[in-house]
């Protein structure tokens, strides 16, 4: 069977996600698990199940995440995991879109006088190990002809540690990522971001290959989202224009027109459950990461393509 | 007194050994061993160190293997069918030189162990004739205390109560005393003698010239895995046949 | 002979000299001194060289301890109340106190029950570690698994139920073909307790857990101290039948049993317990059928108790190998068969003298619990080092936590040590 | 019937025992090679020949991320044996000490050590690393606190950098070697000091021989030193040996030796904890040597010092070994534990980012055991030659 | 017997013991010991258990320290003065009841361990000696063999003849015996009289009344860590002067 019944029939989702990066996954104090990606399986959750709770969250590290999936003991991936060429061909994973547009940066001490990565000739560099940082790393020193001497850390939270007490002059992991650091600092100020961005790092959702009918729920209840952004649908409005617009995209998209729900296996309130889950893609990215939150990240390339960012979600019809 | 026990002696025979050999590896312990023990017999086996003895009497119930001859107790052939070996160890009673009780188990216990786990016998019944053969070896008061609290000769008593607790027909001895201070070799000994006087078939590794003179039918003297002589005790001590029992009794009489 | 020899010889005492009290520098608390701290001068060397070491600990450790807060909600509040005092924040231990304990995801108004199962076990395991208890609250030990097993994972109360009975149907089969063949009990009784657990799945409806009394809990919310005490008692008594199968395979005649088992023991002992539990993480899914998830608290459970049961099993082996020869033949000599001499007269004896040795691969286990912490299983240092120290409020606060789970661990291994060298102490005198 | 046969008994038995044991084996294959065919994997070991695509900063032999992941696993299992050897040295030296003071007639020291013992032994050594690695890199200073006209950090004699980034060692090197290539002068020292131990080695022979002969030990301590000392100093003179002394240049000390913050930390760890253990070996073994046996020796006039080589030591170290042995095996297993440091040995390698990166866990666990095996295979032939050859002869 | 036994008795002292008091912690164990033994002399210490025997000789060799009065061995008094005491240990051998033998050497080694790193006599010397010695406890056979792989008379003899190798003036005997099988105390008894008729200077803690009737110039009698009475052997068997002597006697002879 596929995982769609699968999903059905257990009534759960499992979903597997980090086992802790704050602004993305991690449990609150509470216990119950929030965060960007966190959102991911909950918007796949209501749209499949109709309740956004029902979701099995299965902390992976970067070792157990791909068996976890290939094994079958989760049902999809919403981990900071970069879209790359080896895991879509080789492990044989389905990326189902993009969720976060990322890079890889560096973070050093401001009274480091370091404005440049280009500077960093034999830093010590802090990394965070798990997801393609030391690849990056090792291209970006490498193609600038410098040396840096690797400190590879499993955790957040210990790198973080070593960073602080001056063990390294740069910690590097994702930008995001740092920036979700920085805002828990003594003394943000006293940090830098440097410009260079040294990789792409598209993250998304993935599933397993060969079962194509999971992975586009999937991939349309991400759609979903971010085309609910673009087309205003929030919230907020969503009682109220679920009961009908003259948009007739807005129509299929909430299911009040057309049989796209039918199409995908699902009932036609589809993205309307998904979207009343958290919000559209702004209100999710606002709630857990935005400018508003204590990790502050701006928008900018996960800007909606109207907005000048890279969000461009294929047209529902 | 010789005569008395030889009288209980009869014509049934208890114990057939035919051509049997032993070997360990390539060491060929027991030769051509051939006796016959009738019902009632109580035979004294005697020999020097590592002549064979023990091995010929663990041959009898099973704990060694032999690889020619036959033996057989009791009508029962003793083969290499388990159910064969069961019948035969239920009819032999054994009593080693170190006692072997089992140390976790009260006196009672130890004597009640096989009955309700080998015969079957409920429990009440088992502890009845516990206690009976208890009171025989005389230390029925020690029922409930366990072996470690016992003196040597004690130990060596319940020992035997235990193998007689499973109503054997055939008792074993292996050097039942030489673990035993001298005062206290005395106390099995009686008990032994007794046992002997109920008509008990009986065979005894033992060096206790003594006891053999008193109990025994026949004296079997082994030497390099080998019967050399056997005879009946009057005739075995005063007028022995062969020279290498000479040598033997020269020696353990001049001690 | 002549009077020069003998006569400065005889003699007999007139009375008892009574015993006088010694001397005055044998005794005092001065003679303490000068025998136990100051006896020689490279000893007096080693006494001040201590003290050093003592008082440069307590200067560093006694202010941080007495200055500790203990009321606070985050870090920086903690931070402005000591306001640049050295001190210890130990208001995280206060506000994560049921993280800590029992993870992050075990509902709070179910503390109880993993609450009531440990105390419940102190009950059970105590005739087990005291032989002197009555030997009737073994009854309570053989259903508290049940118990335990309920209480913490809830849902319906049939499935312990059920499994229970299946032990129960499959022990009284052995009870009675056991009699007549041991294989004939063994198999039979496995055979019957199959057979009922299968009918019995049958039998409970679809979705009995819903509205059980107990509701259920999965076991991927299990986590902190309550993790580790769950993983270590669960693998410690798995293990021990598994442990003693392994020991007595080894000493089998049968070449390949022992083989097998010799194998399997070496095996697991040479692999570092790590390299295991990413076994379990990692691979042990693929072993599986594909439908059948196996969940991760199962695959590690299965993992530590192979480990430890190939460590027991060398433990057993040791308790076996010291019971003498003529045991064995005093058993076959009355009679008895093989399962009936192992169970009534070695077992009881080889795990007897196996306990204290048992004890420490149970501790030893007990501390390698923590490193479930690695394949993101929350135990206490996965909380730690995880959710806790990633989280906005405590982000930097290593001592108090680490020093915490440091001192849980050492109450709980130290007491079991201590009950350890009571027993051996205690198994040396026994019965003389 | 079969089963009751002595004969057939144990052949059917293993007859079952083998059944199960193939039906197993192929149940579990069939699982895996089903589960791989579905996920469309196949198991192979291609991927040690790629490009690994990593640094590693602690590496003894050279390595960049250009090599292969198959060199990265050889860096990580030098890695491994490297903390392995040091902590089973200091892990030995740690217990032997604090075994033998704890047995000591000083109360305060020996209770020291009781406490010591327990406090090691009882808590887990995974906090244990993760304490000792906190404590480093929070105490020592980082190379920033040497910088400035008024420094908080100082090196040590100016010779010694204690960082949390590690310890920076002087490193010798020399002038005029008498060879072009470094190593090569290194070989010559080697072969030195080798030297200079097989003369050592002549000279205790000698002084035994003298002692058959007359009975007077003569006194051999200066003619060692001399033996060692002379030759080796005139070489680094020959040589021109200087040090390179590391100083802070950049974001770093440069130069000298440096000893990395994780490898020390796991080192470190691994000592005390171990350490620990060893004491409870040692002082067991030096307690199971009857007090008969030092009072016979006294009784024979022997001094305690002759004692305790003569008589106590010989026999304890029998006793004392194969726990010692085991406990070098349990070192070698714990130090898997290096990821939580960053330490990069077999385990962070291999079954680290190698694994991360290429997703091939059943080849990766699979070597990695592999690896273990052999190393623990190799401890415990040696205990059991050890056990062979110090056997006492009994009747 | 006696006679010849007292003859080799010379008037040079080898030990005297003047007022000498010893405690273990608060538990007087020796009470004012006045003990003088001449040359040549055979002194055999008794007395029943816990009376404090083996801590008077262990006091001669300083295995043991005391706390008043004065210990003088050939002239040497024993004080805490480390030379002193090794200068005593080298004239005083010392026999254990348990042997104590050093398993991890040979024999051979055994012997000569002490006369080569104490004497500082050449090994091919001592291993002569060692030898001689070795042949006059008539075991020169096992010279090459671990004490492990020897029976218990014949490590005890080994033992003496390990202490004989450093040529003690004064031997100590620790009831060389009691840890033996009756047949090997003769063995052990009969090297003991060996030495004792060539005149060696011994002290012996023995039970073994037969020796010191046979040996003996002197009974020793302890009770309560006090002598409570001294005599030549004859007058002490049979005519014991003190009541405690007396109900000992009876007890050990009544055996
Ligand atoms: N398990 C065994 N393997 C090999 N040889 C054995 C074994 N058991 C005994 N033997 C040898 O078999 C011979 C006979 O042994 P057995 O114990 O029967 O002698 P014994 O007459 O009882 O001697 P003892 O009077 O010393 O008890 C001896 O030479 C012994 O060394
Ligand atoms: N190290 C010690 N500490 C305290 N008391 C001791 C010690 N050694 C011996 N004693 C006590 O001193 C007393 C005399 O002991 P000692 O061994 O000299 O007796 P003994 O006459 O040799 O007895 P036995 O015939 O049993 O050997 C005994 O009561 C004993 O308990
Ligand atoms: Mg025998
Ligand atoms: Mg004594």
């Amino acid at each position: 069977a596929g995982t769609l019944d699968d999903v059905k029939a257990r009534g759960k989702l499992n979903c597997g996600v980090t086992t802790g990066l704050v602004g993305f996954a991690a449990p609150n104090a509470n216990g119950e698990w929030e965060g960007f990606d966190v959102a991911v399986c909950r918007a796949v959750a209501a749209a499949t199940l109709g309740d956004s709770t029902a979701v099995e969250f299965v902390p992976t590290t970067g070792k157990t995440r791909f068996t976890a999936l290939a094994s079958g003991e989760i049902d999809m991936l919403a981990r900071n995991t970069t879209w790359t060429f080896s895991r879509d061909v080789d492990l044989k994973f389905e990326f189902t879109g993009v969720n976060y547009y990322d890079g890889q940066g560096f973070m050093v001490p401001k009274d480091l006088g370091v404005s440049s990565a280009k500077e960093l000739d034999g830093a010590t560099v802090c990394i965070q190990t798990g997801t393609t940082t030391e690849l990056n790393l090792a291209d970006f020193f490498r193609s600038n002809n410098i040396s840096y001497e690797p400190v590879p850390i499993e955790t957040n939270a210990e790198a973080q540690q070593q960073y602080l007490a001056g063990a390294c002059d740069v910690y590097t992991t994702d930008a995001s990522g740092l920036a979700a650091t920085r805002a828990t600092f003594d003394d943000p100020a006293g940090h830098v971001l440097l410009p260079e961005i040294i990789s792409k790092e598209p993250l998304g959702p993935l599933v397993r290959h060969g079962d194509n009918e999971w992975g586009d729920v999937v991939r349309w209840t991400l759609n979903a989202l971010i085309t609910a952004e673009e087309l205003g649908v929030t919230s907020a409005n969503l009682a109220e224009m679920s009961a009908g617009t003259n948009n007739p995209e807005i129509n299929r998209l909430l299911g009040t027109e057309g049989t796209l729900g039918e199409m995908l296996g699902l009932s036609a309130d589809w993205a309307k459950n998904a979207i009343a889950a958290g919000g559209n893609y702004g209100e999710v990215f606002a709630k857990n990461i935005g400018e508003d939150t204590p990790i502050g990240l701006a928008r900018g390339l996960n800007a909606q393509w109207t907005e000048g960012g890279l969000l461009y979600s294929p047209p529902f019809r | 007194m010789t005569g008395t026990s030889q009288m209980q002696v009869s014509d049934k025979v208890a114990i057939t050994i035919d051509g049997m050999n032993k070997w360990y590896g390539s060491f060929h312990v027991l030769r051509d061993i051939n006796l016959t023990v009738y019902e009632g017999e109580r035979i004294v086996i005697c020999g020097p160190s590592g002549s064979g003895k023990s091995t010929l009497i663990r041959c009898i119930n099973a704990l060694e293997e032999h690889q020619q001859g036959s033996i057989t107790v009791d009508g029962t052939l003793l083969s290499s069918d388990l159910k064969n070996i069961d019948k035969i160890r239920s009819e032999v009673g054994m009593c080693f030189q170190h006692f072997n009780l089992f140390p976790h188990l009260t006196i009672l216990e130890n004597c009640t162990l096989a009955p309700i786990w080998v015969r079957k016998t409920p429990k009440k019944e088992a502890e009845e004739r516990a206690m009976h053969f208890l009171e025989k070896v005389k230390i029925p008061d020690q029922a409930n205390k366990f072996p470690g609290q016992l003196s040597g000769g004690q130990q060596q008593r319940v020992a035997i109560a235990r193998s007689l607790c499973m109503m054997p027909r055939i008792m074993l001895f292996d050097e039942p005393t030489s673990a035993l201070d001298p005062e206290m070799i005395k106390e099995v000994l009686d008990t032994m003698i007794e046992l002997a006087e109920e008509g008990m078939t009986m065979l005894c590794v033992t060096h206790e010239m003594g006891f053999a003179r008193q109990v025994a039918n026949r004296v079997i003297f082994m030497d390099a895995g080998q019967i050399v002589e056997q005879n009946e005790p009057e005739a075995f001590f005063n007028n022995p046949q062969s020279e290498r029992t000479q040598l033997f009794l020269s020696q353990i009489l001049g001690h | 002979m002549s009077d020069k020899t003998t006569n400065p010889i005889a003699f007999v005492a007139e009375g008892t000299i009574p015993p006088s009290p010694p001397p005055a520098n044998e005794t005092g608390v001065v003679k303490w001194l000068r025998e136990n701290l100051f006896s020689s001068i490279p000893n007096g060397i080693l006494t001040l060289v201590a003290l050093t070491l003592i008082y440069m600990i307590l200067q560093n450790t006694v202010p941080w301890l007495v200055n500790g807060v203990w009321t606070t909600n985050s870090l920086n509040e903690c931070r402005e109340v000591l306001d640049g005092k050295v001190g210890a924040c130990f208001s995280v231990l206060t506000e994560r106190w049921h993280q800590l304990l029992y993870g992050f995801k075990y509902p709070a108004e179910f503390y109880w029950r993993p609450n009531l199962a440990l105390v419940l076990l102190l009950v059970a395991i105590a005739p087990v570690l005291f032989f002197d208890l009555p030997r009737k609250m073994l009854i309570f030990t053989a259903l508290y698994p049940f118990i335990a097993f309920w209480l913490i994972w809830g849902g319906t109360i049939m499935a312990p139920i059920l499994a229970l009975l299946g032990f129960i149907v499959g022990g009284v089969v052995f009870q009675i073909y056991g009699r007549g063949s041991f294989a004939a009990g063994f198999f039979g009784g496995i055979a019957a307790a199959l057979i009922i657990w299968w009918l019995g799945s049958l039998l409970i409806p679809e979705g009995a857990s819903d509205n059980a009394m107990l509701p259920a809990v999965p076991s991927r919310d299990l986590g902190g101290f309550m993790l580790n005490l769950m993983l270590g008692v669960t693998c410690v008594s798995l293990s021990l039948p598994l442990g003693i199968a392994l020991a007595l395979g080894r000493q089998s005649d049968m070449p390949l049993i022992k083989w097998i088992c010799v194998v399997f023991i070496e095996f697991v002992r040479g692999v570092p317990l790590i390299t295991l539990l990413f076994v379990a993480s990692v691979m042990l899914a693929y072993f599986f059928p594909p439908d059948a998830t196996v969940d991760l608290f199962l695959r590690v459970v299965i993992m530590i108790t192979m480990f430890s049961a190939a460590y027991i099993a060398e433990v057993i082996r040791g308790g076996l190998a010291a019971l003498p020869k003529g045991q064995y033949e005093a058993a076959d000599s009355l009679g008895l068969d093989y399962p009936q001499a192992m169970r009534l007269i070695i077992l009881p004896q080889a795990l007897k003298i196996s306990i204290p040795g048992i004890v420490n691969v149970a501790v030893g286990l007990f501390k390698d619990t923590t490193l479930v912490s690695v394949i993101s299983m929350f135990d206490l240092v996965g909380m730690i080092r995880g959710p806790i120290l990633a989280s906005t409020e405590w982000n930097g606060v290593y001592w108090e936590l680490l020093g915490f789970a440091a001192a849980l661990f050492f109450v709980v291994c130290y007491g079991i040590s201590q009950y350890s060298q009571w027993l051996e102490r205690r198994l040396a005198t026994d019965h003389r | 019937m079969l089963i009751n046969d002595t004969r057939y008994r144990s052949l059917t038995f293993q007859a079952i025992a083998a059944l199960l044991l193939a039906l197993s084996i192929w149940y579990l294959g069939n699982n895996l090679i089903q589960n791989l065919r579905a996920a469309g994997l196949n198991i192979s070991y291609d991927f040690l020949g790629n490009p690994a695509g990593y640094d590693i900063n602690q590496r003894l032999v050279e390595y960049d991320n250009q090599d292969s992941h198959g060199r990265a696993a050889l860096v990580g299992v030098l890695n491994t044996l490297l903390v392995a050897f040091l902590a089973c040295v200091t892990a030995t030296i740690f217990g032997v000490i604090a075994g033998v003071l704890r047995l000591s007639n000083n109360w305060l020291v020996s209770k020291l050590m009781a406490v010591y013992v327990e406090i090691f032994r009882n808590i887990p050594v995974l906090i244990w690393i993760i304490i000792i690695f906190t404590i480093m890199t929070a105490v020592l200073p980082g190379p920033r606190a040497f910088r400035g006209d008024n420094p908080d950090s100082t090196m040590l004699l100016d010779l010694f950098a204690f960082t949390n980034r590690g310890v920076y060692i002087p490193m010798p090197w020399f002038e005029s070697g008498l060879f072009a290539s470094t190593a090569l002068n290194w070989v010559l020292v080697l072969a030195v000091l080798i030297g200079s131990l097989f003369v050592t080695r002549r000279i205790e022979t000698w002084a035994t021989a003298k002692q058959e002969a007359t009975g007077v030990r003569p006194k051999t301590l200066l003619m060692v030193l001399g033996v060692w000392l002379v030759p080796f100093i005139l070489l680094m003179l020959i040589m021109g040996l200087t040090w390179e002394v590391p100083a802070l240049k950049g974001f770093n000390f440069q130069g000298g030796i440096k000893i990395g913050g994780p490898l020390i930390a796991l080192w470190f760890a691994l000592s005390i904890y171990t350490g620990a253990f060893i004491a409870e070996n040692v002082r067991a073994g030096i307690q199971a040597i009857s007090k008969g046996q030092t009072e016979a020796a006294a009784a024979l006039g022997l001094r305690p010092g002759r004692i305790m080589n003569l008589v106590i030591l010989p026999q304890a170290l029998r006793v004392i070994i194969p726990p010692l042995i085991s406990q070098y095996l349990n070192i070698t297993k714990n130090s898997s534990l290096a990821i939580a440091v960053g330490y990069a040995d077999i385990t962070a390698t291999l079954g680290g980012i190698t694994l991360n990166q290429t997703g091939r866990a059943i080849e990766c666990v699979l070597l990695l055991m592999l690896f273990y095996l052999t190393a623990s295979l190799v401890i415990s032939m040696v205990m059991n030659i050890y056990n062979a050859s110090v056997k006492l002869k009994e009747r």
